[in-house]
């Protein structure tokens, strides 16, 4: 059986290692924070704040205090708050070690697509251009394939680039996998998965 | 020099033409000039193009200036919680310049600080770097993009004092540095007036010379998504 | 008699206009912040201070407030303390209304020589190459002339440049002359010196 | 991960090579690193080029790496304080990269934030222009500089939390920020060390994302031109 989201979130979690900067997109990237455990991590929200805190308590909303999402937070004791021109300044040079994000299409060479779908969705790329060419590591939390079932993981990509080249890994609810030389190389599977299955599912080229 | 005005139609008088370029502060409905907007609302300026990271909602901050159709161009890095925006984009009733979000901070602070361009990675290879000069530093492609440098600034800051001196507070901060600081006149609203020396001079994030008219008002502070946890969570 | 360097610091203090931000730079420039009377100036010191005010009280020095020539000074209630990334930010932005600086020589084209004589002083610019491109008036305030009695208005400069074509006007102790098309015009005679003898003392062209 | 080292040897352990860039914060004497300067004259690694708007005096601050000719090229703006300097640089034992001030904070800056060229109006026309690329503006001349992405920085706060976020003292913050920035690896000096949540989030002036590694320390803050008015003049 596929992992279902929060089992995506908890993997990509083994990603991160004490100490990193981490930027987290919107959705199951969201999700990640949940499963960091002792790790000391420091979640940077591309609107100016590093050291983001979890929701707050019913009633302690401060519209003055969101992440990049919208959603209301909390800060922590580590907190700092900077302009936008400073938050991408450390995102563009490269101070932020990873960045999870969801994507549309992933490319076998590394290319990917989140931010529109020329004619039916105009929601623009807001910081994820910035991320995934200034971040150190770029990693994409997806599903496998669309709701027509059609894989995400293509030779190349159908719609409007948000960066070439750019994605590290790649974590599906069907398993993990790396971009590498020629194509993309499977790094784990999902408990339950076939190496079969998840190739089945998969257009980009799959190398050894 | 007076510095401080009575109301956000008297800070904006003589300062607002039909085709002009305003910057404007805010992330979502975050930290946004909420009484400028209405007082440019009630102006009836149009055909203004607008610098600004998001395009309000509809029917709140700049959405208010899309439904009186006011707005001819966005500058802007996302435009997903607007519904009339999307509709008049579509439609081709409005003009869309697509910014990543940090290129268009980047774009404000630059054009502030007399730099009329610079090279970034963001966006190569992309829609975004097309009809733009691609440069090769250490043997990787970087595009130009130019300074944004506006005829007029619209921000908000938490408190300002009589000499223009302002302090943000938390993520409302966002946009508001830069997009003041590249307009050739800047008109900020606040929360609180102080009298100078009350704003320790360490603590300012944005210089009063950045910062040449100020109202102070009551803001609605609208919140886009109110995102809880359950107190058994803890 | 020409003027003195007090009486030239006390002319330039005329060209300042209420509500004005301005930079002083070394020597007779620093003198004219005793002469601003009334008026509401802010004075810039570019290594990171707006609002600067008068030298401390002996004892009251403070290591961490010095202005752009290393002297020690004080803060008003309106200053605002930020770093020289964002003070060249406002110098370059053209948001400070003009700068007084000293000159070694200035050509009647505007032209400003200040910051090097080859193979002899070698100080380097310092700010002074930002403030000139980037200010909204320049003016320099210096003698007509150097030690051995040469005008240091001259048709052209012959030491490395500050800048081209930035000087509006120039104060001297002969007089006041602004830069217009074709050369410098005399805009104000110090007291007791005619313009024959002003003429005389320089070398740059002098239009009507 | 511990930011807290216990000496400046042990903050700079490992970090030091010959012939290496480093960038270094402070104007004059105001804000320097001094206890890292004297542990890099311990350490004698030498043939270094330092980015810093000046050079220290006379046997202080960076002064201290011209005496033992640690120092092979400057990159500064302003050099006049410094006999042992400018009799070097006549001499030919040291090459001097003239950046006009506001030209070198923003390569230091751009630097950090991954911006590789950026184009000024500074220095058009000037020596400071040649071999370097010009290109046009709205019609007026701009030339390119480069960001500085230096390997190491050092630099000097006032205080300091103990994850990095850092805070600076009236003019002595001067450079010390955009030189932070464009290090690949940040050293800072601090007069004083306080757990997380004893700064204002809303103060930090350089957040902790920028500084790896942090020492305290006596710092004789010594000054440069003593200069005072008589109680009389008040």
């Amino acid at each position: 059986m596929p992992w279902d989201r929060n089992q995506m979130a908890a993997r990509a979690a083994e990603e991160l290692e004490d100490g990193m900067y981490v930027n987290l997109g919107i959705g199951i990237p969201t999700l990640v924070a949940n499963y960091v455990g002792d790790k000391e991590i420091t979640l940077q929200s591309e609107n100016g704040m590093l050291g983001m805190g979890p929701f707050p308590y019913e009633g302690e909303e401060d519209p003055d205090l969101i992440n990049a999402g919208k959603q209301t937070i909390t800060e922590l004791p580590k907190t700092a708050y900077f302009d936008s021109a400073m938050s991408f300044g450390m995102i563009r040079g490269g101070k932020i070690a990873a960045a999870i994000l969801g994507a549309m299409e992933v490319a076998e060479n590394g290319d990917l697509a989140n931010w529109m779908i020329p004619g039916k969705l105009v929601k623009g790329m807001g910081g994820a251009m910035d991320l995934v060419a200034g971040v150190g590591r770029v990693i994409v939390v997806m599903d496998h394939t669309n709701k027509h079932g059609d894989s995400k993981l293509l030779k190349a990509c159908t719609l409007p680039l948000t960066g070439t080249g750019v994605v590290d890994r790649i974590i599906t609810n069907f398993g993990v996998l790396d971009v590498v030389e020629g194509g993309l190389k499977i790094v784990e599977l999902a408990e339950g998965v076939t190496e079969d299955e998840l190739r089945a599912a998969t257009e980009a080229t799959i190398v050894n | 020099m007076k510095k401080v005005y009575g109301s956000a139609a008297e800070a904006l008088d003589g300062l607002l033409r039909d085709d002009m370029l305003i910057a404007a502060g805010g992330f979502g409905l975050c930290g946004i000039p909420e009484l400028l907007i209405d007082a440019i609302v009630e102006s009836g300026v149009k055909d203004l193009t607008i610098a600004s990271n998001n395009c309000g909602v509809d029917g709140f901050g700049l959405g208010k200036l899309l439904d009186t159709k006011q707005i001819k161009k966005m500058m802007s890095s996302y435009v997903g919680e607007n519904a009339e925006f999307m509709r008049q984009y579509l439609s081709g009733e409005l003009e869309l310049e697509f910014n990543p979000q940090g290129t268009l901070a980047e774009r404000m602070r630059a054009g502030g600080c007399g730099i009329p361009g610079f090279y970034t990675k963001t966006g190569v290879g992309t829609q975004i770097a097309e009809g733009k000069e691609v440069k090769q530093f250490g043997g990787e492609d970087y595009i130009l993009e130019e300074g944004i440098f506006a005829e007029l600034s619209i921000v908000k800051a938490w408190k300002a004092d009589t000499s223009g001196n302002c302090v943000f507070r938390k993520t409302a901060r966002n946009f508001n540095p830069p997009a003041a600081m590249c307009g050739k006149i800047c008109v900020m609203e606040v929360e609180e007036i102080v009298e100078p020396g009350e704003l320790d001079p360490d603590h300012i994030h944005l210089p009063g010379i950045f910062v040449h008219r100020i109202i102070k008002g009551e803001h609605e502070k609208r919140i886009e998504k109110v995102t809880t946890r359950s107190r058994e969570d803890a």
